[in-house]
């Protein structure tokens, strides 16, 4: 860990909450999505519609919820609902941003959290798409989380749980997915990414305070796009850490995970 | 016929664990539905024995550490059920519970193992590699959204629903599903076959004799899949009179006519929460993560509090009783932190 | 109109009320089928389920409707829905009965309620089908109600709208109707009808009070099955009447139409 | 390529009114909802202005003498719109008056001109059999349930429902529905096309500035119908505080997001019932079907009631003004008979 006055986590959100426009309906899960939505919220962004899959919409939780169906999610909401009634609105074309984590992604922002190895006989076998295949395939904008490393970043993941661009332009339209969606940004603990509008394939954008073009590389196992005018993120501000710390996480529920340097669930 | 055909443009090679046709549901409900107002009250431990069979297709309520029906989870696990096909959308705690148990045979997957902020037990995932590699456990995959959708099919008594999601993945080529091409729009679709399961069991927050039940917060897959077994064990927090149902009928989310048999336990879903009333009991929560690091500990935890009580109600008093669980409505209203 | 101490709408209602099985789960309309679901509810089946399309399950009428959506229907009611909902119900095998009106009917039980003569230029266009082509399609058994005059029982009805037997045994099945549905009886101003189970054709079980064989044979323009057994009905009990006038519809609002001779609506 | 295919049995004939694609409607809602805390607020004068055009595919809420939006009804004919496609399930008062007025052009029937116990409306009926005949007002003919399912396709965001009715009817022959072997049942089924309106407009019992609505008593279409419009006015009795949807968000029935525009518009249904406040105005309805026995009386009902009144709350004077409505009230409250 560098010396710095913020944590991973709280970097990570506030990255991720910048890219976040007001007035957009966002499909989010448990953890840093969570504190990115919330945070963008109280700062540039008041008009976004936070959406659960288990059935919350726009709710004001009093704390960070647990769970995406913890009754945090639900708390003072303006609808309560099932699951397909959550997901047909994304269906349907009300959903601009999902977030999702997963296990590896390759450079077409294909996710794999399904397995690792042959799928019949799985080194190690992950919990399953869970949401993710659903907001990935029928989402506007879908913002990727992950660690950057160089097992996770790999040039063709083992198995797609959620499609990103397949193998390049127009593969999704092919498959059949809705015209128009597809990975977005990537959030990493060292990066910005997004994916380069005319091949598909995943583009550094920014690099994190303090870390260097040439870390990123290193931990990045496909080769990968820079974009020309590559920019050193801007740390957080005053404001931002501040907003992070008093409103949006007082209890520190998600943000402690970054002390701890713990993991961030998929 | 008229010549003109829709094509098939790819079919998933996932089996279909449950083999229940439509018209054989129909039946089935003609003769169900005829005990709309049976008084249905009965225990936990003669539900489970009545209605949960061993070879059975199992659906079951709730969602991540949210109003799952742990006493019957716990009942199923002191019967030893055993082979069971399951329905695995949305999976966390109960699942696993069940899996390490022994309990399941199939699965059909949407997620399963994870326990979101708690990481993935250790035991539980070695287990279904375990599983899955020997060929002891068979597997389908899909997605949260798709098996919610494969309830809510057979709750509308279709056999299918088309679904815009599933197309260049990998789990498709593993699910029971079809691609087509629309006859109406020309683009490609999914067909994602419905799931009619042989029974169901779900948590709720109050219902009356017959199970005329209300549900708070987020209902996940719970009405789709309240409408689509042949069998339905509604576990309550409390039994309330149905002049209460009448002054509230759109809160009534599962009509009577649904239900067999309805089970009343006070904090049934603990350690999971139950919205408005109970928070998750993150402690308890650490501790079977914890135990479930390796198999001798895990052994224990399902000794102490699943084998080694008798009823929930010896297993609450087990985790801490009514100081605890006062406790965790406190935090659920927000009285504590 | 015979000298008699009640009218055809009671009659109708009492007729009807008696063929209803308790425990059933019934899809009723406005008028008759009201009545008569109500009456039996009082009399010998306390346990029905009575359901209206457009959202009412199970409601405690304190008056009669006065159309499917009235709020009495909803009045008490153990849930209210949508309309999507109600139809699912029957399409999952949750209807044991469906009352359905029509302008003609013919002798498989194929009823007409949207145009008399040719489609595309009809001498009369009624309102179409209304709830019946789903109810007389899901439902397991159809009750029909009809004023029992030649120009209504027809030999072949010029537009199906809600299919019987179509043109006989195994006719409904081959179509793709769900299996074990159809229609059970018919309820008219004359007579009580059933369908022969081998040749899926209307056969005459009963006749009204003080109505003869002649009559209805004159009135029906179409070769009726006869049962061997047929009966003349028995007419209102004392109890029946008292039950129907004093619990079921006190202030007249459907049995009135008895009165005047009013017509059936469709 | 699989090389199967799902056969097509029957196809019907019927147009497809409502010409707009799933994709096309994503596309559309993408930028829509971004106004989902906008304030919502206008008078029913403008929102017909704005929203509702000539030629637009139209479903309105409500059911039989139940919730009708008749103060958009009355606009609608006050500003003579012109060849209106209408979604036509269980249409009855509202289809009526606007078919009289000469706003409509094509229809998707379920059911229309009845009035239930009133019988049909002798010049409504002559006008409807007059248009068809010169193929003046095309026709495609279904039935509640799959018009109520082919709202309900649009509002899940897929291009169609399988259903299990219409097989066997000369409805369908009539309709642009088909009919298919199904892939998992090898059983007959029906798929009928979503419809995805122009515009929708729907009265409701209370919704706050933004359009989060609640709906009391049958919701008929209603849910369907509100989220699969371009464009949806919502007229309301009431306009509560945010703060009350948020106490209660299970019976925000529609979410603001899909609202365009709200409108307050007390006793707005009358002369149909609007549950749990006030019942059908039976005398009017019955003065209407006399009205509507020839031409000239059914033009004197329309100028009195409609052009000869600047706006609803006139309309409301003269049939009665308070004390009419106060009687409803009652009527609905059973405090009379």
């Amino acid at each position: 860990m560098r010396n710095r006055d913020y944590n991973i986590i709280e970097l990570m959100a506030i990255i991720a909450a910048r890219e976040i426009e007001d007035r957009a309906v966002i499909y989010i899960g448990t953890g840093i999505p969570m504190l990115a939505a919330s945070l963008a919220q109280h700062m540039h962004a008041p008009n976004i519609v936070p959406v659960f899959e288990a059935g919350g919409v726009a709710p004001q939780m009093p704390t960070l919820p647990t769970s995406v169906g913890c009754s945090r999610t639900t708390y003072r909401a303006i609808r309560t609902c099932d699951m397909p009634e959550i997901f047909e609105m994304a269906q349907l074309g009300i959903a601009h941003y999902a977030f999702l984590g997963g296990a590896q992604v390759d450079q077409y922002g294909n996710i794999n959290s399904t397995v690792k190895g042959r799928y019949e006989a799985p080194s190690v076998r992950w919990p399953g798409s869970g949401g993710a295949n659903a907001f990935g395939s029928l989402c506007w904008r879908t913002m990727i989380i992950m660690n950057h490393e160089k097992r996770r970043f790999i040039e063709k993941v083992d198995f797609i749980t959620t499609p990103g661009y397949i193998d390049g332009p127009g593969a999704r339209e092919k498959a059949g997915l809705p015209p128009g969606t597809g990975p977005y940004r990537v959030f990493t603990d060292k990066a910005l990414l997004d994916f380069e509008e005319r091949t598909k394939r995943m583009r550094l954008i920014g690099l994190l305070p303090e870390v260097t073009l040439d870390e990123v590389i290193q931990n990045t196992g496909f080769e990968l796009l820079i974009t020309e005018d590559l920019k050193q993120l801007p740390p957080p501000t005053d404001e931002e850490l501040s907003v992070l710390r008093e409103k949006v996480d007082p209890f520190r529920i998600v943000l402690s995970r970054g002390d701890k340097n713990s993991k961030e669930e998929n | 016929m008229s010549g003109k055909v829709i094509e098939i443009l790819e079919e998933g090679s996932g089996q279909i664990f449950s083999k229940i046709t439509p018209n054989e549901f129909r039946e089935h409900m003609r003769e169900k539905v005829k005990n709309a107002w049976r008084d249905k009250r009965i225990d936990i431990k003669t539900a489970i024995q009545q209605f949960v069979h061993d070879g059975d297709y199992l659906t079951m309520g709730g969602v991540s550490f949210v109003r799952l029906s742990m006493a019957a989870v716990h009942e199923m696990i002191r019967q030893k059920k055993r082979n069971l096909n399951l329905a695995a959308g949305t999976r966390t705690y109960d699942f696993n519970l069940m899996l390490d148990a022994g309990c399941v045979k199939n699965i059909d997957c949407g997620y399963i193992t994870g326990m979101e902020i708690f990481g993935i037990p250790y035991m539980t995932r070695k287990n279904a590699e375990r599983m899955i590699t020997d060929g002891e456990m068979g597997i389908a995959e899909y997605d949260n959204a798709s098996m919610a959708w494969r309830h809510k099919a057979a709750a509308m008594g279709i056999p299918f629903l088309p679904i815009r999601n599933m197309m260049g993945a990998d789990g498709f080529k593993h699910s029971a599903a079809i691609k087509i091409r629309c006859p109406f729009t020309g683009e490609e679709l999914v067909l994602v076959p419905a799931i009619y399961a042989d029974v169901c069991i779900i948590h709720v927050h109050r219902c009356d004799i017959y199970g005329n039940a209300q549900i708070e917060g987020a209902l996940n897959e719970d009405l789709g899949k309240s409408k689509s077994a042949k069998r339905l064990i509604i576990t309550t927090e409390k039994i309330i009179d149905t002049d209460e149902i009448r002054l509230a009928p759109d809160r009534t989310l599962i009509p009577c006519f649904y239900v067999d048999a309805v089970v009343e336990i006070p904090y049934g879903t603990h350690p999971t929460n139950m919205p408005g009333m109970y928070y998750v009991d993150i402690d308890h929560m650490k501790e079977y993560v914890a135990a479930a690091r390796d198999r001798s500990s895990l052994e224990e935890y399902y000794n102490k509090y699943i084998f080694g009580v008798k009823n929930f109600a010896e297993y609450l008093e087990k985790v801490g009783g009514k100081e605890r669980l006062h406790y965790l409505e406190d935090l659920e209203h927000l009285r504590v932190r």
